[in-house]
């Protein structure tokens, strides 16, 4: 069985990705670094940026460990600059 | 503990902000913090910077900053505006203030909130050329 | 570095003295400090505090400490208002500006005004019962 | 020889002394200190907060192995409360 997810990339990630949202297909079960991976391998420009990419589950952030469900808006950052 | 959130492409208007504080009789001390845009980014001279912000999400973990602020020290009030789009030079792009009943306090309030602000609220800043 | 002091009866008028500033393209802080009387003193009420200056020497030791400042950080402008005389409660007494390029040495510049303030600048205190 | 030197009392200091300024005489050499402790005999109720007391000659504070000059204008008071 598959989960759909979105993931929204912001700032640079979203140029990097030629996108600002795509709709990811994954493994039930699978973690965001699982996701993370996946969205790398789909968009290899933002293998660079990896360890430094932020990364959120609706409006919190969440650790790689977090296992996501169908349906999740995920989004992908790079640190932030506010101020 | 009140507070007042504001993320708009309007320009701050710190004398309004000023006027519409309330503070009650137990309060000394207030301070204010801009953050106003620099003419130069590394070695590049700059005419604005473009702020993108997530805003839901921006706006979720401002309000959890304000929870833990309020749990760290008797603040009474807390007022931010982050301004977001195109912020020309020599314009701030934050406005933040801090009211508490004495000055250790509001200090070191107001400079958690920027601190932590610039760690966990997903703004990001694109220069634009001179 | 530019200093401007003020020592008056005056009440502080804070959206007139924010629509003066100035500050050059390199500059990205302003810390601003507000010291507001309070209700009370220890456990009493009161209604005022009657400040009373040396005003001469008062001017003497902001200037040393202005030009301490200035030799510490790399500040570009300091303003600071002493209002004297009556100052009822919830109004401020003190209203202090520091204009820099970053925020950690206008943070720092402002609280080691307001801490050296109030060991040297003779002024001093008289609260007016409620 | 004598020195005459003014001292102006500040804050509670004028109450204590019961007047705003005094105009003291007081031996050639003579140092702050030996002005406070003459101030003091003169004005009992200052010796109690002479520990505390600060002194100033003009604009500057001084120490109290100042020496006095003819003229000098000092200045006694508590600790300062500004802000």
């Amino acid at each position: 069985m598959l989960l759909k997810v979105s993931v929204k990339f912001w700032s640079y990630l979203a140029d990097h990705a030629g996108c600002k949202k795509a709709e990811i297909e994954i493994v039930n079960g699978a973690t965001l670094a699982k996701l993370h991976e996946a969205v790398c391998e789909q968009f290899p420009k933002l293998a660079g940026s990896k360890n430094s990419t932020l990364k959120a589950v609706g409006l919190e952030y969440e650790d790689d460990d977090f296992v996501l469900s169908d349906g999740d808006e995920v989004s992908f950052f790079p640190p932030v600059q506010g101020g | 503990m009140k507070t007042e959130l504001t993320i708009s492409t309007d320009a701050i208007d710190e004398s309004a902000l000023a006027k519409r504080r309330e503070m009650s009789g137990g309060m000394g001390a207030v301070v204010c913090f801009l953050g106003v845009v620099r003419g130069s980014e590394g070695d590049n001279a700059i005419s604005a910077i473009d702020y993108e912000a997530f805003e839901p999400m921006a706006r979720r973990q401002f309000e959890l900053l304000f929870a833990e602020l309020g749990q760290r020290w008797p603040v009474e009030s807390v007022r931010l505006v982050h301004r977001i789009g195109v912020v020309p030079v020599n314009e701030p792009s934050l406005w933040l203030e801090v009211v508490a009943p004495h000055r250790p306090e509001a200090f070191d309030a107001c400079q958690f909130l920027i601190d932590e602000m610039k760690k966990k609220v997903p703004i990001w800043k694109k220069p634009l050329p001179a």
